[in-house]
């Protein structure tokens, strides 16, 4: 009943997404969406932080994954202050359109 | 107190710039607050380099009012900072300058004064943090940091910011003396990789014993001489120099040639490379030698000051180059009393061609005539600075020369010598020129016209109170300079005394080498035999 | 019953990633990623991480996803747009992510044979265990991240403010 | 060493610190104080050789060198220190330039007081005579180059005075260029002493050649060589010596006391300094010798045609400077000194006179427009005409022992010697001719103000006025000395000098030849004043006629044989185009600013190139991160795929 998983299907697992992930930031048009993406990505590190501090029972991974976590916060207030700012200029959020740095 | 100063001196132009940022914004129009508080950082520089000499114990080899201490452990980035007699001029030079500096750009900086003097006492730290490392790697930032200052405040103050061509200036500056940096850090790297230190006697000392493998460390040798040779700069390499000079501040051209790159020669190529500098000698010679004609040749024909005086600062830092690599005593030292010569003859002048420049952006010597009665001071003094540029005894420049020249001769080359000596006579033929289109009668027809309003020689001025106050002291120096060279002299001889011993070695090692023709790296595997390991430390 | 659940939890994150990609509407994609963090949080709490599971329901998929989902309302964009836009996304990119997935997976599996197996009786991580570094070790970490955090509001603020013309 | 209290250095520091007084505060102060400050200190100096010269008179030995000079440049083994030293030679040149100087700085007074930049007159001609009393006291060669450009700057400065005329202005640089290239040969004569000796020590070297004359011929020539160079450049000599009649722009003191009595003859006092080396070398004295009898007769031709009276004198100059260095290349370095001695009285005296002439005439300086002036100027007249028979070499006057004794000397000095002896009575003939037709031409017959060709301004000779009694007296003293000061005759001269100066020419003279050239010489002269009095003594149309029917002859000689042309186009032009287009354009556009330009553009085009990488899609962006993501990643786990162990050693396997 209680079977073990092996690490490694986590790992495989947190690959799976990262890619997914990097998938999404290349075919999604919506600058919002791309940023899900990269939040996406950011879960999949994650899990592969927590799975490496399971196998090698080091707390410090986890807690990585407690800072990463507060730096998604803090990028994703910057990020969508700078999207709310990007659509009141452009007013769209297709990143192909959105291809010059000034303004 | 003598083991912080250095620190000190590093560290205050950064609290001058610090204090200058946080001045409000909204006063920069009305106020020239920003100029105050360069003047009084620079001031306090100034007086903190004074120290030096004050507290430095002559006659003595070796680096003074040393510090190290750990910075970075891996890898291993000392912040070591020290001075011999070598840098010890040197920096009081960079703390001298400072405030001239400053005063030349009193009145010529009208905007975003701010950004102008943080970056300015920026790049004097920098200067002097050149100078005092003793750490490679450190040194290398600092070198680094000297590049960045020029090319920003040439960009966005230079005199020609309407047609572009100071943007210019300023990026081909900074491409051409950026660009060889590039090797000039894998070379460093090169050595960290194969000694394990960036400290410059441990580095050294493993290039001394001869251990590090010879054709590479011979394209290190290079990788240091070209970027150095750039920002000399040696002939050749000294595209920027025109450019820089016509368009850059003039606080920022006056610190922009020599020092710097003369320094790194003696004490990165020279002292480090003994060997190898040896070989590079002759062609060093050679190119220093026809520099010093081919400077004062063009400087001859220009019909710009600003050209005129970038052309003429290629001629007197040729015969520092000429000194350094001629390996004699009385070569050396006359090379390190020129650059400080080439230093302070260079700031005057550039400060009084920026009081003509100033009032009607002219700089066509043509363009003016007849201002000695109009302008006394200008002329006096300009008279005077030229006079030392030229090489009168009893003032700085000759005795510079003499002893460059009179080594070249005796110990390295009578040709080149007599070659180098014909510039005496062109250099005077340039300046007094210069001298007379400026200041005296031209006879030309439009002289007489030419005094309608708007002309360069109508609206020229004479130097205000402090102007005056800065460039007599440089003048006092010249004259000082010129009557007891031994003050700077003392100080310079026993670092160079080391120099002089390794070099020796490389001297032993060439002979050596050229026995064997066959082998060019032989040089280096013989400098590695035990009896010199012995001999030299 | 960890295989079971780790298979389910998987699968609901795969699956939620792979609608994020394939849903037109953000607001559609925004939800479909609050899928997959719920679903990592369980995974967490699989590998003994219970701090973490409980900080990503709470950071993750509520705060941060809240604020997501506001955006896109506030923005109110709408479907996407059809668009070819870069080349090099096709031609570099997707070779790129083959690449990537079969490198990861190649090192994962060659040497995922030395890695052990994961099962519930694993012992469980607590929050004291983290705080005992965390605010032991890590204390000055730590309270930068509250400067972080700040700076980032502030940036926020300042980034979202309404152009008044003199600011 | 009982140091004999002479205050060397204050000799040369007196004149120094008149030059600051009056140059720091000149502008600032009543012209009475100036002219006070301005001759005060002249005057002490002078004192102070006076006195020196009376301790010597009285016994003391000679040379005195200055114990404990300070150091000036000490480098290795090298060092040179201020050291001043007197011997007989220094002092008879001390008290010329001094003695002259300061006479001539006493008519200045008068001469210059309606000149704007009075002041600055003054601080010039007080620094000249400082950097002078340098040259001739230093006892070694550095600190004599301190003085040897000094002069020079000087003299700039001086020539250049009017700053409102370009023509002085241009004047002053052709003479400090050209002195320069003297300059040249004396630097790389001293570079060689330094290589051969070691010292710059005049006592030193001379005790190291005495002690072991290990010095080869070969040596000492090109060292001799080196110094002639210099010193023809300073001493107006083929072929440098174009820049003197330029220098005729200053304010005719200046010309009286630099460009005639003192500077000009610093080549021959260097020549007879380091006679030492020179008498081992004797190809170099032979070049000596002939470029001064080549300059002398040279200069003398063209002075024959001149019109300006100060460029005649200006010639005479230049002949007379060529018989000092005939002087000195027969190895007569006695004589070649005591013409110089004389020359400085007799030609600083016609300066002066001349200055006169021209002050009295409000500016006139053709001698066509003059005339008369014998009835006007009367004190003016007598004193010149004292000049114009000691120039000319007649007995008694001072000229003709000096000139008498080169002569002398020239003869005695073998074959090649008659020939240059030849030249130089010639020469003799020439000079006699010239110095009288200016005489004539000036003082006698009628004024011709009225009949010069364009006949502009008619107003000089209502106002030709005698010159004050502060121009005057000077004039007095100097005729005195150009009279009586060839009395103390070439023989005692000598001997007093040999310490100094060797004893080569004071040779046992053979009365008979001596008595019998001395009276060929002033026969001579006669005969120049007869032609002379013949061509315009009484006015008639004769020297037109000859000119007319030498006329290319004249004009040759009056274009003084266009060799300031040959020069500006063989030798500047050429410069200035090799440097405008051989350097200026293809070595500095083409190549060296060429390279920096092809550098910018390549990084230029590089930049280009990665810009439109940077398309600002930034999905794009996120394709490259990926594939660098893959690249990063295959790099980093290549070891794992490989069986390596860490990343370390994966990344070490790379750099291998």
């Amino acid at each position: 009943m209680n079977t073990p998983v092996p690490a490694d299907w986590y790992l495989l697992l947190s690959a799976a997404l990262f890619t997914l992930g990097v998938i999404g930031f290349l075919i999604k048009r919506s600058l919002i969406t791309v940023f899900m993406s990269i939040e996406l990505m950011l879960n999949a590190v994650n899990l592969s932080f927590v799975t490496f501090a399971h196998e090698w029972h080091a707390v410090k991974g986890q807690i990585f994954v407690f800072f990463v976590m507060m730096v998604a916060a803090a990028e994703a207030a910057v990020g969508l202050a700078i999207i709310i700012s990007i659509f009141r200029v452009r007013g769209t959020l297709t990143v192909d359109q959105i291809d010059r740095m000034k303004l | 107190m003598d083991g912080m100063i250095l620190t000190l001196i590093l560290l205050a132009p950064l609290a001058g710039m610090a204090l200058i940022l946080l001045l409000p914004d909204r006063d920069e129009q009305s106020t020239n607050l920003p100029a105050w508080l360069a003047l009084l950082t620079s001031l306090f520089t100034f007086a903190c380099t004074l120290h030096l000499p004050a507290h430095f114990v002559a006659h003595q080899t070796g680096f003074q009012f040393e510090e190290n201490l750990a910075w970075i452990n891996s890898p291993a980035i000392r912040y070591h900072v020290g001075v011999d007699g070598l840098s010890l001029w040197l920096v009081v030079l960079v703390g001298l300058l400072a405030p001239v500096g400053v005063l030349a750009s009193w009145r010529a900086v009208k905007k975003d004064r701010k950004l102008f003097y943080a970056l300015f006492l920026l790049q004097q730290t920098a200067m002097v943090g050149v100078f005092v490392s003793l750490d490679l790697m450190l040194y290398y930032g600092f070198w680094e940091l000297s590049l960045i200052p020029i090319a920003v405040l040439t960009a966005m103050f230079g005199r020609n910011l309407g047609d572009a061509s100071a943007a210019k200036a300023a990026l081909r500056f900074f491409l051409y003396t950026f660009i060889p940096s590039a090797p000039l850090l894998v070379a460093l790297l090169w050595l960290y990789a194969h000694t394990g230190s960036f400290d410059y006697a441990t580095v050294q000392a493993a290039i001394a014993s001869g251990t590090l493998p010879g054709w590479q460390l011979a394209w290190v040798s290079v990788a240091f001489l070209i970027a150095f040779a750039v920002k000399v700069p040696v002939l050749g390499l000294h595209g920027w120099l025109p450019d820089l000079f016509s368009e850059a501040p003039v606080a920022i051209a006056m610190i922009a040639a020599g020092k710097l790159g003369l320094y790194s020669l003696i004490r990165f190529h020279v002292e480090l490379f003994p060997a190898l500098a040896h070989r590079a000698a002759p062609w060093m010679i050679a190119l220093a030698a026809v520099g010093i004609l081919y400077g004062a040749l063009l400087a001859l024909v220009q019909k710009d000051f600003w050209k005129l005086l970038a052309y003429a600062t290629l001629g007197s830092l040729s015969f520092c180059t000429l000194g350094i690599y001629g390996f004699t005593a009385a070569g050396m030292s006359g090379a390190v009393l020129q650059t400080l010569n080439e230093g302070i003859i260079g700031a005057a002048l550039f400060l009084l061609f920026g009081v003509l420049y100033e009032p009607a952006s002219a700089s066509k010597l043509a363009d003016f005539g007849g201002l000695a009665t109009k302008t006394p001071r200008l002329a006096t003094l300009f008279t005077i600075a030229s006079l030392a540029l030229i090489g009168l005894p009893l003032l700085n420049g000759f005795v510079g020369e003499f002893l460059v020249l009179s080594g070249t001769f005796t110990g390295v080359s009578r040709v080149w010598a007599t070659v180098a000596a014909l510039g005496v006579i062109l250099s005077a033929a340039y300046m007094l020129g210069a001298i007379q289109k400026i200041f005296l009668a031209t006879g030309a027809p439009a002289h007489a016209t030419g005094h309608a309003a708007g002309h360069p020689s109508a609206t020229a001025r004479d130097l205000t109170g402090s102007e005056t106050v800065a460039v007599a002291l440089l003048a006092l120096l010249m004259l000082a300079l010129g009557i007891q060279p031994g003050l700077a002299t003392d100080a310079i001889e026993p670092a160079l005394q080391s120099i002089t011993q390794s070099l020796r070695m490389g001297a032993q090692s060439r002979n050596a080498a050229n026995l064997s023709p066959t082998h060019p790296e032989s040089a280096t595997v013989i400098a590695s035999s035990p009896a010199n390991l012995k001999g030299g430390r | 019953m960890h295989l079971v659940l780790f298979l389910i939890f998987a699968l609901f994150a795969l699956a939620g990633a792979a609608n994020l990609l394939l849903q037109k509407h953000p607001i559609n994609s925004a939800l479909s990623l609050i899928v997959v963090m719920s679903s990592l949080a369980v995974l967490y709490l699989l590998l003994g991480a219970e701090f973490l599971a409980m900080a990503q329901v709470i950071v993750y998929a509520g705060a941060i996803m809240v604020l997501f989902t506001f955006v896109v309302m506030l923005l109110n964009e709408g479907r996407e747009e059809k668009t070819w836009g870069s080349r090099a996304a096709r031609t570099v990119g997707f070779p790129a992510v083959v690449v990537l997935l079969a490198t990861l997976a190649a090192a994962i599996l060659r040497a995922g044979r030395h890695y052990g197996m994961v099962s519930l009786s694993d012992g469980i991580t607590t929050t004291q265990d983290l705080s005992k570094v965390l605010f032991r070790d890590l204390l000055l970490p730590f309270e930068l991240t509250s400067v972080l955090i700040l700076i980032a509001i502030l940036g926020a603020v300042a980034l979202a403010r309404k152009d008044d013309g003199n600011a | 060493m009982n140091e004999p209290m002479l205050f060397l250095p204050l000799i040369a520091l007196l004149p120094l610190a008149g030059f600051l007084l009056n140059g720091l505060f000149g502008s600032r102060l009543p012209k009475a104080l100036v002219s006070t400050i301005a001759l005060l200190f002249p005057l002490l100096s002078f004192a102070l050789v006076a006195r020196a010269a009376w301790m010597v008179h009285a016994g003391l030995a000679l040379p005195v060198a200055e114990a404990n000079a300070p150091t000036w440049i000490a480098v290795g083994t090298f060092h040179v220190g201020f050291q001043f030293v007197l011997d007989q030679l220094t002092l008879v040149m001390l008290l010329v330039v001094t003695g002259v100087g300061f006479l001539i700085h006493l008519y200045s007074v008068g001469y210059m007081e309606h000149e704007s930049g009075y002041w600055r007159f003054f601080a010039y001609l007080n620094l000249f005579l400082f950097f002078m009393t340098v040259l001739v006291l230093a006892g070694n060669f550095l600190l004599m180059f301190v003085g040897w450009e000094g002069v020079g700057l000087a003299s700039y400065l001086l020539i250049g005075f009017y700053i409102d005329r370009k023509s002085a202005g241009d004047a002053g640089i052709k003479a400090f260029v050209t002195n320069r290239v003297g300059d040249f040969g004396f630097l790389i004569a001293m570079f060689l002493l330094i290589a051969h000796f070691g010292t710059l020590s005049f006592s030193r070297i001379t005790a190291q050649l005495s002690a072991h004359p290990t010095l080869t011929t070969g040596a000492a020539t090109l060292i001799c060589l080196c110094l002639v160079l210099g010193a023809v450049g300073k001493s107006a000599q083929i072929p440098l010596y174009v820049w003197l009649p330029d220098a005729m722009e200053g304010p005719t003191p200046v010309s009286a006391l630099i460009h005639a009595a003192t500077m000009v003859t610093a080549g021959v006092y260097m020549i007879a300094r380091t006679h030492a080396l020179f008498d081992l070398a004797p190809a170099a004295l032979t070049v000596v010798a002939v470029i001064g009898t080549a300059t002398a007769f040279f200069a003398a031709t063209v002075a024959i045609v001149q019109t300006d009276i100060k460029r005649v004198l200006a010639y005479s100059t230049i002949s007379q400077l060529g018989y000092m260095f005939l002087g000195c290349g027969v190895g007569a370095y006695s004589a070649a000194v005591f013409h110089l001695m004389t020359h400085a009285f007799f030609k600083g005296l016609l300066f002066l006179a001349a200055g006169s002439v021209i002050h009295g005439l409000g500016g006139e300086q053709d001698i066509r427009r003059m005339g008369g002036l014998r009835k006007t100027m009367p004190v003016t007249f007598w004193t010149m005409t004292a000049a114009v028979l000691a120039i000319s070499g007649f007995f008694p006057f001072a000229g003709f022992f000096s000139k008498d004794a080169i002569l002398a000397a020239a003869f005695q000095h073998g074959s090649t010697g008659k020939l240059l002896w030849m030249v130089g009575l010639v020469t003799a003939l020439m000079t006699s001719f010239y110095m009288f037709r200016l005489w004539y031409l000036t003082f006698l017959g009628q004024s011709r103000a009225h009949s010069a060709s364009d006949g502009h301004d008619h107003e000089h000779h209502h106002h030709a006025h005698e010159s004050p009694w502060i121009m005057l007296l000077p004039l007095v003293l100097l005729a005195l000395l150009s009279v009586c000061g060839g009395w103390i005759g070439i023989d005692r001269f000598a001997a007093f000098l040999a310490p100094a100066t060797g004893m080569a020419s004071a040779a046992p003279n053979a009365g008979h030849t001596e008595l019998f050239l001395s009276v060929l010489a002033v026969l001579v002269a006669a005969l120049g004043w007869f032609v002379a009095h013949l061509f315009f003594g009484r006015r008639t149309s004769a020297a037109d006629d000859a000119a007319q029917r030498l006329a290319p002859l004249h004009r040759v000689l009056e274009h003084k044989y266009w060799i300031d042309e040959i020069y500006t186009s063989l030798i500047i032009r050429p410069i200035q185009w090799f440097a405008r287009f051989g350097l200026g354009w293809l070595g500095e556009l083409t190549l060296v600013r060429g390279s920096v330009w092809l550098l910018v553009g390549v990084t230029g085009l590089c930049g280009e190139l990665l810009r439109r990488w940077q398309s600002g899609n930034l999905r794009s962006y996120a394709a490259w991160l990926a594939i660098g993501a893959a690249a990063l990643l295959i790099f980093a786990l290549a070891g794992t795929l490989l069986g390596m162990n860490s990343l370390a050693d994966s990344i070490h396997w790379a750099v291998r």
